[in-house]
């Protein structure tokens, strides 16, 4: 067992990932932001330096102010609301109620399909006049509803089905969590005579703590990552009230071909994801460690 | 020695369409066993040229793929297909290439070539529910034949519960996507145009424009016969079964599927006048790739000619409901008896000579989409016409600037 | 029964605790209800799409239409040999990686560790654009191996295998090691058996990660020889004129139908899996 | 000042009596130690009495009140747990104020209770540190602060000590018995090591199998056991059991001839004797062989065969007899117990008073 | 059969000197015991015996042979853990013969030892189960099964019993050492519990803070400690070690004024003695006053004042006397050891014999 060879095999063990890794993640990123000062280039006319033009022309791009917006609203509507559903889900499903295992799976199975086929069975939920929703509104008097023809229900309709499928993925994080927490506690908290309220406010949602950090971040990743429904359902539209950041990208890239212009979006995407982590590991670890 | 070609295709109408291509791919084979076809279904228009050009891109085009007719100029500048000249060189060849119409061949052809085959070819037409017609009070045999009557019938046609919410509109027209092509329709019934040949000028913000779609708009928001918001292609038809709507327009491709769906009489006929009459072409060419090796090109040439030869374009045409866009097609035994058990099918033929190249520039599918948003924009109020269109003018310039020289 | 389990609490609220009680089932209900109704659009004929009558006679003409509309088979085969590609790739990358950050010190460690973790939130579809050219100068664009990829050293993986294997008592590797067995053997014979629990759940969030996964697959296949049933029901569902809302559902339910019995029968192995997956 | 009467109690989980019947009486002041094998019931009874499980049959009465349906709350209790049950996430402040904070004591008071208890228990400097920054000792200091600001008439000890090392065990032990004393609480204290109960209990319950197998205080456990079981759980080593039968004269050991060691019948009987109450020398009462001698230091304990039985005894300092050799075993008279075979139960009998005996020309019967 | 060497044996962690120039020989055959308190640094010399660590400095040797740089398998080792260290995967049998296979030892021979070490443990019937479906006893068994079949001349056990309960410790300390005997093995075997070294040890390596403190076998252990720390390691209650000063005609126990107890000034000597050597009487020779009393059973511990010092005395059974009772102590000759404050090492002394005394009017000097 010679000292050398003992030291080079940590990085052994290393290479193919770090390989990958460095292909796929580290060196994308940085050629984005490379590619995000040059021209697409197009049949025969080369890429050319323009430095931050492509930044300014977002600036001035009504399509992408919409999408930075409409991320913000489908985040800020989506992880506050999937979170707390979360939680509760997790609290009922960790309590002793009867057909704990079926609510448990009712919660869980839309995490477990894939989006676009829910999201292609969502579609016909939305369909104005027969859809689901409609039917059911019907009943109660309300007029049939263009809700992903329309861009005041368009971004709405997206997120609800965006909570629908992600509620459930979190609630097993807290499910984790809330199993993690002895019952002495409960105990002890009953012993002096604490309600239910009481106890879960001073006792297990700070105690969740570092789980909801872990699932807001989580949700916030997602939010501006799956755009599956997109795709499928409102394409962006209309007049992209529904277009999200990454959508936006893979059609500026794939449809309209400007990957120059795509990189500099992406740099933007990546700005929003970096924002994240930060979050993550800047502020809210501390103020939420206790361990 | 076979050779092998791959063929990307679009479904864009409701029907059996993989076994249509399927089967006519076999009988090619058995006509030409040197040549081995996979056809490969690629989805939406949209996605097949995407699809396309990113395999052409990576070095690995399909021999041939149907795609919009508009996206040559993007093809032609991503120097990604081949001329149809080039293969051309018989005199059959030559006669077989001079048999389309030449509405259709406005859009395959730009700098003296020929890029793309007129194949799956299809305009905008208009149904009407002929029971509706009947309950209110109309003649179920004649549609409306202007802006005004399309009005006015709708109006009747409308109907609405005891709360004042509609349960049937009157009019239809869809606008999910590739919106600018219904309303070149009304643009060409108001005199107006939307873009230059050339490919590098639109007119979006020009009056007729913007009065055609005005009156689209006043449809849902003015006249409250047509419902608000945007309109899904995919569920138009299935409203018009469902009756939701009693009239709608919709493209040519979706004859076949009305004919078996539709459980009532309908009624079909060219897009009402407004000034003139007016209608877009619209669909899809056979373009053959650069990229591959000039044997496979030659092969796939000889299947685009017999794709789309006379017989084969009126067994097309019938089974799919799409224009055959030949004469001599509509000259064939098939396409004679079809028409007559089925007079219908001669409604688009009608609209021909009215007929306008459908909106193509370079950079096709972005431009597409800048007037598609402002459509969208005014169908949904968030912008008037003039703005919505003022605004698309602003950023169409703004790309295809790049293109004038 | 009360949600948050307290002892003997509150006994006599007892109206409470049934508004509590349906309340729970209800918001189980509502939960369900979107796939019932799938399921319900995909066993009748189309007429009952949006006519609910308990008597609609069952079909399985939807699915018979859909199978036969597109080459559902060979997705499920694409499908199934990315999933198996990806998975055996990731157990074994991840593996090696794992091994080395739990066991090893060396320089540099905690640095590159971070860079590794920057993958959780920079996921490859995140970068598509410089992926795809990646691929393209690869020249892998629209093969399986393009699809897996990006994916294959996964932050993730690499992150739960370290924590398992960091569970592993040194003792164990000590006596291993006295036993007469080296740094492959320990790792064969005692860690990976030891984190067996860990790599299933792992598989499973895999599995369904990349059964699910759409964007990447439909950016960087083109044909239907490499398409996974994602983008086959994706590029199935979106002809531009007229759908068959129960052949969509069908096609839906049949490309989710593996993991959907899968879960099905193993709910408590994937709820636990995913769990596992989740705690840090 | 509450006393706790705990009546017929049962706790049943499905089929299994967990608790089974079990009587017994707290009187106000004192601390009284359930103690007993792993699974024989404590832990169970305790958590009856907090009201943390309820009770299959049998009442409780805290203070002359019947709380056997009352909630925890409202039974005048505080209780330390095995794993303290702490709130990690709160500091020791708060943790020991809590319950003050959720019955809405005065901010005044609360400052008072929190004052003397962090002053009793030392935990002045630790206010503000979160448990997982203390020691296993300091956490358990806590919980008992937490146990002790509650100002209940009654404290629950569910194995507090069992998480710390020898040293603070004992130390925290006479903590727990000194302020239990100075504070007159009364108090019910749950172990299964022996020692603890009986250096900490004004009474101890030794519990097996969820019935109790008696009660009684630590000396006359010791020196009166009322089973075999209560016998050998006491003392380590622990007590010989030596099955008798009948001799001329009275009862012999098994296998022996002799000496009549109790008047009257020995089959069906067993003779209790403790290691440490035996004494090894050239004369004595029974023969026996050395078979092991295994040397601790202060004491060595021998392994001797008398008939076909093995006995241990404890012997101070080091042995110089040999393995093999053969010794006499004598014992003080009261230190002698007798049981009944089949039930278990002690028995009264007289011994036959017997003078050391010489080596003489008795044989011993070895085991073939 | 090979014995084992180790010559200023160092291991450094950073700063720290977890193990500092330790030397010590383990004879083939025999069995040492490395003893101390927590963190002194037993576990890891047994790793840098076993190869497990590196050592910083010093050497090992094996049968002669030099091993301090060779791999763990190459040492001819064969090591038990504290917490058994069995593989959760495999079964009991595949336990026992993994490193066999690793070895890639013919099948019949892994089928020859196993049989061997399974009938010697009495593991037949379990061969087939999983380690936790096993009762801490027997996955203990099957730890030493793996040892025993490697078959190797050295045994390294790293608290081997702590995880199990005081009877079976006890049962499986008898077996470890009957084994060791039995085969003829060189165990090196660590525990901090001094009991179980001093009654399985042919020697004793007593360690503190990485030195070692002691070497010896365990009566000299316990009869002649080197120094104040192996006085108090050995033993509970720890000897009592009481300060002395100069007096009238000896050295007398510091803050009282007789009687003298060695010759010579006392000034800086401790004197100890063992609770357990100390005797309680109406009449002796230190006067002393009872503090508490703590009743374990078989005896009791009293906590006596003596001048302005406390001393523990080990009294058989229940006492009579009350707190705050006046007593005399007094011990054998033999029983009382002296050593030097400063170095806290042994000292040689003559001690003044003092026949028992009467009470009489001396005045015991109260503390205040
Ligand atoms: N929640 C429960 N469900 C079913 N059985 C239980 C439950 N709690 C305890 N038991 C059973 O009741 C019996 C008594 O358990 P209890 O915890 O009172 O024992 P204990 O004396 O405290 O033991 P220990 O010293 O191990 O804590 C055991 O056999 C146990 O398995
Ligand atoms: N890997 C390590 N890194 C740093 N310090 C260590 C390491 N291993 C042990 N030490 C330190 O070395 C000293 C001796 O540790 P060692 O484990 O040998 O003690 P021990 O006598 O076995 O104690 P215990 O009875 O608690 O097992 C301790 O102070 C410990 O903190
Ligand atoms: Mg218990
Ligand atoms: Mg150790």
């Amino acid at each position: 067992m010679s000292r050398l060879q003992s030291q080079a095999t940590p990085w052994l063990l290393l290479l193919p990932a770090a390989v990958l890794l460095a292909t796929f993640t580290h060196i994308p990123a940085v050629t984005t932001f490379i590619n995000s000062f040059y021209t697409t280039p197009r049949g025969a006319r080369p890429a050319r330096f323009v430095g931050v033009e492509q930044y300014q022309s977002m600036l001035a791009d009504p399509v992408f102010l919409a999408a930075l917006k409409n991320n913000a609203i489908y985040a800020l509507g989506t992880v506050p609301l999937a979170i707390g559903l979360s939680l509760l889900m997790a609290i009922i499903v960790n309590s002793s109620i009867r057909g704990r295992a079926l609510l448990r799976m009712s919660f869980f199975l839309p995490t477990v399909l894939p989006m676009i086929a829910v999201a292609n069975i969502w579609l016909f939920f939305y369909t104005p006049g027969y859809g689901l929703f409609d039917q059911i509104l019907a009943n109660f008097g309300f007029s049939s509803t263009n809700w992903l023809g329309s861009p005041n229900t368009a971004l709405p309709s997206l997120m609800l089905l965006g909570i629908w499928k992600e509620a459930g993925f979190f609630m097993i994080f807290y499910l984790a969590a809330l199993q993690q927490i002895s019952p002495s506690l409960a105990e002890a908290a009953a012993l002096e005579g604490a309600s239910r309220w009481y106890y879960f406010r001073r006792i297990v949602f700070p105690l969740l703590m570092p789980t909801t950090l872990f699932v807001l971040v989580n949700a916030l990743i997602n939010s501006f990552r799956l755009i599956d429904h997109v795709i499928v359902m409102t394409r962006g539209g209309p007049d992209n009230a529904s277009t999200l950041l990454l959508y936006y990208i893979y059609n500026t890239a794939f449809r309209f071909w400007d990957t120059a212009y795509a990189s500099a979006l992406t740099m933007v995407l990546l700005a929003a994801l970096a924002a994240f982590s930060f979050i993550q590991f800047g502020i809210l670890d501390r103020k939420v460690h206790y361990k | 020695q076979q050779v092998e070609i791959n063929f990307y295709y679009p479904v864009a109408i409701g029907g059996p369409v993989t076994q249509i291509v399927e089967d006519l791919i076999s009988r090619f084979e058995a006509e030409n066993p040197d040549v081995k076809v996979n056809p490969i279904y690629s989805g939406t228009y949209s996605e097949t040229i995407s699809k396309a050009l990113a395999a052409f891109r990576a070095g690995q085009p399909p021999e041939l793929a149907v795609m919009l007719s508009v996206d040559m100029y993007t093809l032609v500048d991503e120097g990604a297909v081949a001329p149809i000249e080039r293969f051309v060189e018989t005199d059959e060849d030559r006669a077989w290439l001079e048999g389309f119409m030449p509405v259709f061949m406005s859009n395959s052809q730009t700098a003296d070539q020929t890029w793309g085959v007129p194949f799956q070819r299809g305009t905008t037409v208009f149904f009407w529910n002929k029971n509706m017609f009947e309950e209110a009070g109309l003649d179920p045999d004649v549609g409306p034949q202007n802006w005004e009557e399309v009005v006015e019938f709708a109006g009747k046609l409308t109907k609405r519960d005891a709360s004042g919410n509609a349960t049937t509109w009157g009019m239809q027209v869809p606008s999910s996507l590739t919106s600018y092509w219904l309303l070149q329709g009304y643009v060409a019934q108001n005199e107006g145009k939307l873009f230059e040949l050339s490919g590098d000028q639109t007119y979006f913000d020009s009056p007729e424009v913007v009065e055609a779609l005005e009156y689209w708009v006043s449809l849902a928001h003015e006249h409250k016969v047509m419902k608000p918001g945007v309109i899904e292609w995919a569920t138009n038809p299935k409203d018009f079964f469902e009756g939701k709507a009693a009239m709608i327009t919709t493209t040519s491709g979706n004859l076949t599927n009305v004919k078996n769906n539709a459980p009532f009489p309908f009624g079909v006929q060219i897009l009402p006048e407004h000034k003139k009459r007016g209608a877009p072409t619209s669909g899809g060419n056979i373009f053959i790739f650069e990229g591959v090796d000039a044997e496979k090109q030659e092969a796939a040439f000889r299947f685009t000619k017999w794709l789309t030869s006379a017989e084969q374009s009126a067994e097309w045409s019938i089974k799919t409901g799409y224009i055959a866009p030949r004469e001599d097609a509509w000259e064939t035994a098939a396409m004679k008896t079809y028409v007559e058990e089925f007079p219908e099918a001669l409604v688009p033929r009608e609209q021909i000579p009215f007929m306008v190249p459908e909106l193509s520039t370079y950079e096709n599918q972005r431009v597409a989409r800048v007037i598609d948003d402002a459509i969208e924009a005014s169908l949904t109020a968030t912008k008037t016409p003039a703005q919505a269109l003022a605004d698309a003018q602003a950023e169409a310039e703004r790309i295809l600037r790049n293109y004038r020289n | 029964m009360s949600t948050i389990a307290l002892p003997h609490q509150e006994r006599g609220a007892s109206f409470w605790r049934l508004v509590e009680l349906v309340g729970c089932y209800v918001l189980g209900l509502l939960w369900i209800m979107p796939l019932l109704y799938a399921v319900w659009m995909a066993i009748h004929p189309p007429e009952y799409e949006v006519r609910f009558d308990l008597f609609a006679p069952l079909t399985l003409d939807n699915f018979i239409a859909a199978w036969s509309a597109a080459p559902f088979a060979r997705y499920f085969f694409n499908t199934f040999v990315l999933i198996s590609v990806i998975l055996v790739a990731q157990f074994v990358i991840c593996t090696l990686a794992a091994y080395a950050f739990a066991r090893y010190e060396f320089k540099g460690k905690t640095v590159i560790f971070m860079l590794i973790l920057l993958q959780l939130m920079v996921m490859p579809e995140v970068l598509l654009v410089e992926n795809y050219r990646t691929m393209v100068r690869l020249g892998l664009v629209d093969t399986v191996l393009a699809m897996g990829l990006p994916y294959m050293a996964s932050a993730f993986g690499i992150f739960l295998l370290r924590q398992a294997f960091l569970t592993v008592p040194k003792e164990l590797d000590d006596a291993a090691r006295v036993e007469g067995a080296g740094s492959v053997g320990v790792l064969l014979r005692v860690y990976v058996p030891l984190a067996r629990p860990v790599y299933v759940a792992y598989g499973l969030v895999s599995v369904s990660y990349h059964w699910n996964n759409l964007l990447w697959p439909l950016v960087i296949t083109n044909s239907v020889s490499t398409r996974p049933l994602t983008v086959g029901l994706q590029v199935f569902a979106s002809p531009d004129q007229g759908v068959q809302w129960s052949i969509i559902s069908a096609a839906a339910l049949m490309t989710s139908a593996p993991l959907l019995i899968a879960f099905l029968l193993f709910q408590r192995q994937f709820v636990q899996s995913f769990m596992r997956a989740g705690i840090k | 000042m509450s006393g706790i009467e705990v009546a017929d109690l049962c706790k049943r989980w499905g089929a299994v009596a967990a608790v089974d019947n079990v009587n017994f009486e707290v009187k106000p002041g004192t601390l009284t130690v359930l103690l007993g094998p792993s699974g024989c019931g404590k832990s169970t009874t305790l958590r009856l009495i907090a009201g943390l499980d309820s009770a299959s049959a049998g009442a409780i009465r805290i203070g002359g009140r019947d709380v056997t349906h009352a909630p925890p709350a409202q039974r005048g209790i505080s209780m330390v747990f095995q794993s303290y049950a702490l709130f990690p996430h709160l500091t020791v402040e708060e943790n020991i104020i809590f319950g003050l904070r959720v019955r809405r004591v005065s901010v005044d008071e609360r400052n008072r209770r929190l004052k003397k208890a962090s002053e009793l228990l030392g935990l002045g400097a630790l206010l503000q540190r979160k448990p997982s920054q203390l020691s296993g000792g300091q956490q358990q200091r806590v919980a008992l602060g937490r146990a002790i600001v509650a100002e209940a008439p009654v404290c629950l000890m569910d194995e507090p000590l069992s998480n710390l090392d020898a040293q603070l065990r004992h130390d925290m032990r006479k903590e727990i018995r000194s302020i239990q004393q100075r504070l007159g609480m009364t108090m019910v204290y749950v172990t299964h090591d022996q020692i603890e109960a009986m250096s900490i209990a004004d009474q101890v319950v030794l519990m097996r199998g969820g019935v109790v197998e008696q009660k009684a205080m630590p000396p006359e456990l010791y020196s009166r056991p009322a089973t075999t079981f209560a016998a050998r759980f006491i003392g380590t080593p622990p007590m010989n059991l030596v099955a008798l039968s009948n001799g001329t004269g009275g009862a012999v050991v098994r296998g022996t001839d002799g000496p009549p060691l109790i008047e009257g019948p020995g089959d069906g009987l067993l003779l209790g004797l403790r290691p440490e109450e035996l004494r090894v020398g050239a004369s004595g009462t029974l023969a026996a062989e050395i078979l092991a001698v295994e040397y601790h230091g202060a004491d060595s304990i021998l392994e001797c065969r008398v008939g076909d039985q093995t006995l241990m005894v404890r012997v101070d300092g080091v042995l110089r007899n040999q393995i093999g050799e053969k010794v006499w075993l004598s014992w003080a008279d009261g230190a002698a117990h007798v049981f009944d075979e089949k039930s278990s139960r002690r028995v009264d009998h007289r011994p036959i008073a017997l003078g050391a005996r010489s080596e003489d020309n008795r044989v011993l019967h070895s085991v073939s």
